[in-house]
C-alpha cells in the first residue's frame, strides 16, 4: 500500500513549570510592560475567581463557571487577539473577555440571570457566553465568512472545551472553515475534564490538536499554562488566518483546578493526586517567576497589583450589586425589533403578576 | 406582467432581495449552479457569485449555525434547508441561538435571517421529504413563521421576511410550487407581517387553512357553494404569530369553524387557533369546533400520502357537520 | 417502605429494572461515576458497571443514535439528556428514527429506548436548563410522552416506560426532584401508561396540569375550595397520547376547565386539551377554556423565572374568571 | 517545536484500470468461483439499475437512486462481510444488500413508496435505507456496541457518501467507536459528487479516509472501481474490528455514473469530459478483463450471466408489481406494539377517506 498523505502535530513550550525558557522567546517575552500587563489580567481573574465563587457560597451569585487554572490560556488568547476580531466564547474563558473589555460586572450580572450582562458594553460584535456545548463554533465559521465576503482583515476566535470537541457541529464548523479558508481559530481547551468525564473517554484522539485534520485543517498543540507558548501559537494562528491561509486547531493543555462550576463536585470523580499534581504546574507562579528573573517583577509590585484588583472587583461587585432592578418588560423588550401585536397582552399579564412563580 | 409559478415567485423575490441590498446572503445545499433541487434559486449564482449565492457543504446545524455567525456581523442570511425533515439538526441553532440571540443581549447582536423550506407533501418524494413541522417552530418566541399559498404571496412574504431584522421561518408548500401559475408583478413590493388574509368572504362556517390546503379548502368551498353553504376561507399564512383577531372576527360573523392542515392532529397548529377560539369566542360558537387534519401516524412512503394527505371531501364533511352540531 | 424524593424513585427504577433485565442499559452524559448531574443514577455504575451504566462523550445526537443503534439488537436503553434545552440535537433522531423504526420496517426493528430529561425551570439554574419543550415531542406519532409529578409515579412510570417495547420520553419536573418525599415501594411495580389521574375531585371546575405544575395547582386548588370553590385536578401525566376521555368526562361534569402548563403559550399543549373539548365537548362548557401559561418569550435567565413561571394567583384568577364566565 | 503525533493515509489499489493486477493479490482472487459471484453481483446490478430507472422513466417507479458506477464498492463490502454482521446503508448500496439477501423486488417496493419494501426476509437485523444524510452512522456505532457488550464477534458496517461526510453525526460516531474500539467500519463512497456539490467544495480534506484521524480512527483509501482492493481492505478493517482493535474508515474513490437520482440532472452542473474519462475507469469491464485473463470467465459465461439476470430482474418487477394492495389501515399498523387507544379513530377516518387525498 503505497502513502497517499501524511500528518503531524508539532508542540509548542517557551516556559518549564519553574518558569525557565526552554525554546526561542518570541519578543513580546522581552516587552516589561506586555509581560505586566498579561501576568496582571491572570491575577485579576483568579482573585474574581475566587470572589465570584464565595458569592455564589453566600447566596449572592447563581451558578458559576470558574475558570481557576485557566488564565494563562485566555489571557494569552486575548493578547494575541485584535479588538476588531471576534470571540465566541464558550462560559470560563474570563480572561480572554476581560481583555477585550468585558467588565468584571458584566459578568457577575450573567451569572446572576440577568440577560444585561451579556450587553457588553466592551467588544460589541463579540458572542455573548454559549451554553449549548459545541454549537459556538459555527457561529465564529460564520462570522469569518462575513470578514472574508466583505474582505476585512479580521479573524473569528471560537473556544470550545475537549468535551465539546465530540459535538458534530465542532467538526461541521471545521469543516467549513477549511472549505473556504475562512479566517478562524478554534482554540481545544484541554483541562483534562468534561465535567465528570475525564479526556481518555472522551475520545480516542491523542491529541486535540489533531481533531481538524480530518477536515483538513491543521492543528499545534501548546502547553495551556504557558502564556508565552499561547499566546506564540495563536498569534502564528491569528497571522495565517488573517493572511487568508485558512483556519486552525490550537489545543492548549491545561487543568481545571476548580469544580466544573459551582454546583459540581468533583472530589466525587477527580483523584485527589492529579488534582495536587495540576497545582505543581499551575500558571501563575510560573509566570511570575519568569517575569522576576527578567527583572520584570518584584514583590512591591506584586502587593500593589493585588490591591489593585481587589479594589476594581469590589468596585464590580459593588456596581452588580446595585444594578438597576428589571421588571417584568424585561422579557418582552428584546424578543423582536417589531413586536406581534399579540405580545402586548402577555406583557400585561405578567406585570400582574411579577414574581410570584414557583421557584 | 410576468405569469409564475410559486418557485418562480420565490426566484424572483431572491433576485430583488440580492440585487437591492448587498448584504443579503443565500446559502444552502445545491443552491448554486445546480439552482436548488426545486430550482428556486436558479441562475443567481451566476447572477451574483459563489460567495452570495453559496452552496454550503452538506450540514443543516452547520446552516443554521453559520446563518447566526453571518447575521451577527449584519449580513442578511436567506438559508435553504432542502426538505423540512431534514430541519431537525438545524432545530439547535433555530431555537437555541436564532430565537434568542436579540432577547439574551439586549438588541445587541441580532439574526436577520430566513430559513426557507419546502412543506409538505403530495409530490411522491422519499421518505422525509414530505413533512409539515410547523407546530415545532411556531412554538418558539423569537421567530416567525410564514407560509405562502400563491406567487404573489410566495414573493411579497418573502420580501417581507428578508426585510425584517429578526429571524423568519418560510415554509414554501412543495405541492404549489408549480401548480398554477399567476401575474406577479416584480415591484419589489412586500407583503405585511403578521397578517392573515380573508380569500373568501361567506356566512355560514369559517374555513381556516395555510400552505397547499388553501387550494383544497377553496375547491371544498366551491362544492359547499354548490349546496349553498357559504364558507369564509382564511389563509393563515402568518403561522406564528398568529392572527387570531382576523379569526375571530370570521367565527364571530359564522359561528363555525373548521381548521384543515396538513401536519399530524396532536398537539398541531390547528390546536392553537380552537383553544383560542375556545377561551375568547366560546359564546360566538354555534357548533363545536372540527379540525381536520393529518393523522398522528408518521408521514407515510408516498404510495400512501394520497391516503394520509386530508381531502376536499373530508373538508367538505367536515363543514357540513358544523352545520349539523 | 423507603421514604424518597422524585430523584430517588427514579434511582429506585433505574436500579430494579437493571437488575431485572440483563438487556437494560442507561447512556448518557457524566452519569456514571458521577451519578449523573442531579444524581439519578447515583451509585448505579458501581453496582452495575461501566458497560451497562455508561458514559457517552458529549453529543445528544450521538446519545439518540447510538440508542437506536443499540435499542435495534434488542437493547433496552435508557438514555439521559442532561437538560431538556440540550435536547435539541438528539432530535433528529427522535423524530426521524425513534419514532420510525418500527413502522418503517413493519415492526422488523423496534425502538425500545427511554430518553430521560429534567423539564421545566424554578432551580435558578443558567440558559438552557429550564425548558418546557413537550410539545416538540408530542407533536411525533410514534412517541409516548410521559411527566411524573411524584416520586411514586416517578418509579411506576419509568418502569411502564422502560418495560414499552417503544420509545418513550421521559420528561422529569427538575423542580421536584428534591422538593419532596413519598413512601415508594420498590416492588417493581409499573404504572399504566396512556392514563391521566384525577388527584382530586371536584365539582365546579376542572385543572388540568402535569409535572411541577400539579403541586402548584394543588395549592391553587386549596386556596379556592377555602373560598367554596370545588376544583377537579387532573395530573396529565401522559403528555402523549393524551387521556382526553378522561378530561373530558371532568369537564362533563364540572362544565369549566383551566389547563396550566409552564411551557410557552403558543402551540403548547394545553391549545391541545383546549381544542379537543372545543371539538367534542362544547356544550357541556359553561365558560371560555382557560389557559394559564408560560409567555410566548424565550424563557428568561433564572432572574426573571419567578416571573416567567406562572404562580398560585394566577391559577386561582384563572379557575374564578371561569366561575363568571 | 516537537512534533508529537504523525498519521498516514494509505492506498491501496490491486487492478488497474486494464484489468491488470498490480499489487499483492489476496487469495479470493485467484479462486474462480468467488470472482465469479462478485461479477455476477455487479452485473446484476446493472441491469437493475437500468431496469429500475426505466420503470421510473415510464411512471412505473417513484424517484430512485441509480448504482450505475458503485457495484465493485458495493458487492466487494457484501463479499467481505460475514451475514451475521449489520448493514447500515444510505440508499444506493444495493450491490451490498442484495449480497446480503435483500430481493430486488423489495428494492422496487422501497422506491414505490411502499414501506413493506423495508421488511427485508433477508437480513433481518440490517438498518433500511436512510434518508437523513449522516443520521446512519452513529446507529452503526449502537449496533456495534451491541455487540461489544454481548462479546458477540460480528461488526456492523456504515456506509455514507462524500457529502455526508459534513454531517456532524458522522463525526461523532467514529468518535464513540474510536473511544469504545467498537467493532465498526466506516465505508465512505467517494463518488466525486453530493447531488451538484464537487469533492472540493464539500471539505479541505485530501482524502475522505482521514475523516477519522482526528477521533483517533485510522483510514485507508482505495481504488473503489477495484473490487480486488475495497475486498482486501474491508477484510482487513472488519478483522480489526473483529478483534478488539477497533473501528477504521474506509474510503473507496468511484465515481458516479448516472444522475443522483431520476429526479436530478447532472448535465446541470457537471462537466461531460469528467463523465467521459470516468466510464474509462468503470469497474465491471475491468473485473471481467480480470477474470478473462485468468482464464475465470469467457463471452458465453457473459451470455448466460446477462440473461439470467434479466430473467431474475423480470420476476423481481412481476413480484413488485402484483404485491397485494396496501389498505389505508397500513399507517397505523406498525406506530406502536401497543397502540393508544385513541387511534383508533383515526383509523377508521382513514378508511373513510382512503386515496382521496391531493397529489
Ligand atoms: C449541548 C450541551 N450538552 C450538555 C451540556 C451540559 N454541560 C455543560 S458543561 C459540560 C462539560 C463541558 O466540558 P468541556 O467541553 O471539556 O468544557 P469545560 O467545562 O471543561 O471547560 C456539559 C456536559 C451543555 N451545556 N450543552
Ligand atoms: C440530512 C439531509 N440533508 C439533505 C438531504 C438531501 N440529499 C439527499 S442525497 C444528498 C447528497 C448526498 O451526497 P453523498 O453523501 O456524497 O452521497 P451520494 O448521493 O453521492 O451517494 C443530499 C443533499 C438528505 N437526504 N438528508
Ligand atoms: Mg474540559
Ligand atoms: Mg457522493
Amino acid at each position: 500500500m503505497k502513502t497517499i498523505a501524511q500528518f503531524a502535530i508539532g508542540y509548542e513550550q517557551l516556559l518549564d513549570a519553574e518558569g525557565r525558557a526552554c525554546g526561542d522567546l518570541p519578543p513580546f517575552a522581552n516587552d516589561a510592560d506586555a509581560m505586566r500587563r498579561m501576568y496582571s489580567m491572570m491575577v485579576l481573574c483568579r482573585l474574581f475567581d475566587t470572589k465570584a465563587i464565595n458569592l455564589q457560597r453566600t447566596g449572592r451569585l447563581g451558578t458559576y463557571a470558574p475558570c481557576t487554572g485557566h488564565e494563562a490560556t485566555h489571557v494569552a488568547v486575548g493578547a494575541a487577539m485584535r479588538p476588531e476580531d471576534v470571540l465566541c466564547p464558550v462560559y470560563r474563558e474570563y480572561g480572554t473577555q476581560i481583555w477585550r473589555g468585558v467588565t468584571l460586572t458584566e459578568i457577575l450580572t450573567y451569572w446572576a440571570g440577568d440577560e444585561r450582562g451579556t450587553d457588553f458594553a466592551g467588544p460589541r460584535e463579540d458572542f455573548p457566553w454559549c451554553v449549548p456545548i459545541g454549537s459556538q463554533t459555527p457561529h465564529a465559521a460564520g462570522v469569518a465568512m462575513a470578514f472574508k465576503m466583505r474582505r476585512q482583515p479580521r479573524c473569528a476566535v471560537a473556544y470550545i472545551g475537549d468535551g465539546g470537541t465530540s459535538q458534530g457541529a465542532f467538526h461541521e464548523a471545521i469543516n467549513l472553515a477549511g472549505a473556504h479558508r475562512l479566517p478562524v481559530v478554534f482554540v481545544v481547551v484541554n483541562n483534562g475534564w468534561a465535567i465528570s468525564v475525564p479526556v481518555a473517554q472522551q475520545t480516542a484522539a491523542q491529541t486535540f490538536a489533531q481533531k481538524g485534520l480530518g477536515n483538513g485543517v491543521p492543528g499545534v498543540q501548546c502547553d495551556g499554562n504557558d502564556i508565552l507558548a499561547v499566546r506564540k501559537v495563536m498569534e502564528d494562528a491569528l497571522e495565517r488566518a488573517r493572511s487568508g491561509e485558512g483556519p486552525t486547531v490550537v489545543e492548549a493543555v491545561t487543568y481545571r483546578l476548580s469544580d466544573h462550576t459551582t454546583a459540581d463536585d468533583a472530589s466525587r470523580y477527580r483523584p485527589q493526586g492529579e488534582l495536587d499534581a495540576a497545582w505543581q504546574r499551575e500558571p501563575l507562579l510560573r509566570t511570575r517567576r519568569f517575569m522576576e528573573q527578567r527583572g520584570f517583577w518584584d514583590e512591591s509590585r506584586e502587593a500593589a497589583l493585588r490591591a489593585d484588583c481587589v479594589a476594581q472587583i469590589e468596585a464590580a461587585v459593588h456596581g452588580y450589586q446595585n444594578r438597576p432592578a428589571a421588571d417584568t418588560d424585561h422579557m418582552f423588550d428584546h424578543l423582536f425589533a417589531h413586536p406581534p401585536a399579540a405580545l402586548g397582552e402577555q406583557m400585561l399579564t405578567a406585570r400582574q403578576y411579577g414574581k410570584t412563580g414557583s421557584h | 406582467m410576468p405569469r409564475v409559478t410559486l418557485v418562480e415567485g420565490i426566484n424572483l423575490a431572491l433576485a430583488r432581495a440580492l440585487a437591492d441590498d448587498p448584504d443579503v446572503v443565500l446559502i444552502g445545499e445545491d443552491i448554486g449552479v445546480n439552482g436548488g433541487v426545486f430550482r428556486a434559486t436558479a441562475g443567481l449564482q451566476q447572477r451574483f457569485g459563489a460567495l452570495r449565492v453559496q452552496d454550503t457543504p452538506l450540514a443543516e446545524g452547520l446552516i443554521g449555525g453559520m446563518a447566526v455567525g453571518m447575521a451577527s456581523q449584519g449580513l442578511k442570511v436567506v438559508a435553504e434547508i432542502q426538505f423540512m425533515g431534514f430541519l431537525y439538526p438545524a432545530l439547535d441553532q433555530i431555537a437555541n441561538h436564532m430565537a434568542r440571540m436579540r432577547n439574551r443581549t439586549r438588541g445587541r447582536l441580532t439574526c436577520p435571517v430566513v430559513m426557507r423550506m419546502p412543506h409538505g407533501g403530495g409530490i411522491h418524494a422519499p421518505e422525509h421529504h414530505s413533512e409539515s413541522l410547523e407546530v415545532l417552530l411556531a412554538h418558539h418566541a423569537g421567530l416567525r413563521v410564514l407560509c405562502p399559498s400563491s406567487p404573489a404571496r410566495a414573493y411579497g412574504l418573502l420580501l417581507a421576511a428578508i426585510r425584517d431584522p429578526d429571524p423568519v421561518m418560510f415554509l414554501e408548500p412543495t405541492r404549489l410550487y408549480r401548480l398554477a401559475k399567476q401575474d406577479v408583478l416584480d415591484d419589489g413590493r412586500a407583503l405585511p407581517l403578521d397578517e392573515a388574509v380573508v380569500l373568501r368572504e361567506g356566512d355560514d362556517v369559517t374555513l381556516v387553512t395555510w400552505g397547499a390546503m388553501v387550494h383544497d379548502t377553496l375547491r371544498a368551498a366551491d362544492e359547499l357553494m354548490n349546496e349553498k353553504i357559504s364558507c369564509e376561507v382564511i389563509d393563515l399564512s402568518s403561522l406564528s404569530p398568529i392572527d387570531h383577531d382576523t379569526i375571530l372576527e370570521s367565527v364571530g360573523h359564522t359561528g363555525r369553524l373548521v381548521i384543515v392542515h396538513e401536519a399530524a392532529r396532536n398537539a398541531g397548529l390547528g390546536a392553537e387557533i380552537a383553544a383560542t377560539v375556545a377561551e375568547k369566542a366560546l359564546y360566538d360558537l354555534l357548533a363545536p369546533v372540527v379540525r381536520v387534519t393529518g393523522y398522528d401516524t408518521v408521514m407515510p412512503y408516498f404510495a400512501m400520502e394520497r391516503s394520509y394527505i386530508l381531502s376536499v371531501a373530508r373538508i367538505v364533511d367536515a363543514a357540513k357537520q358544523t352545520l349539523q352540531g
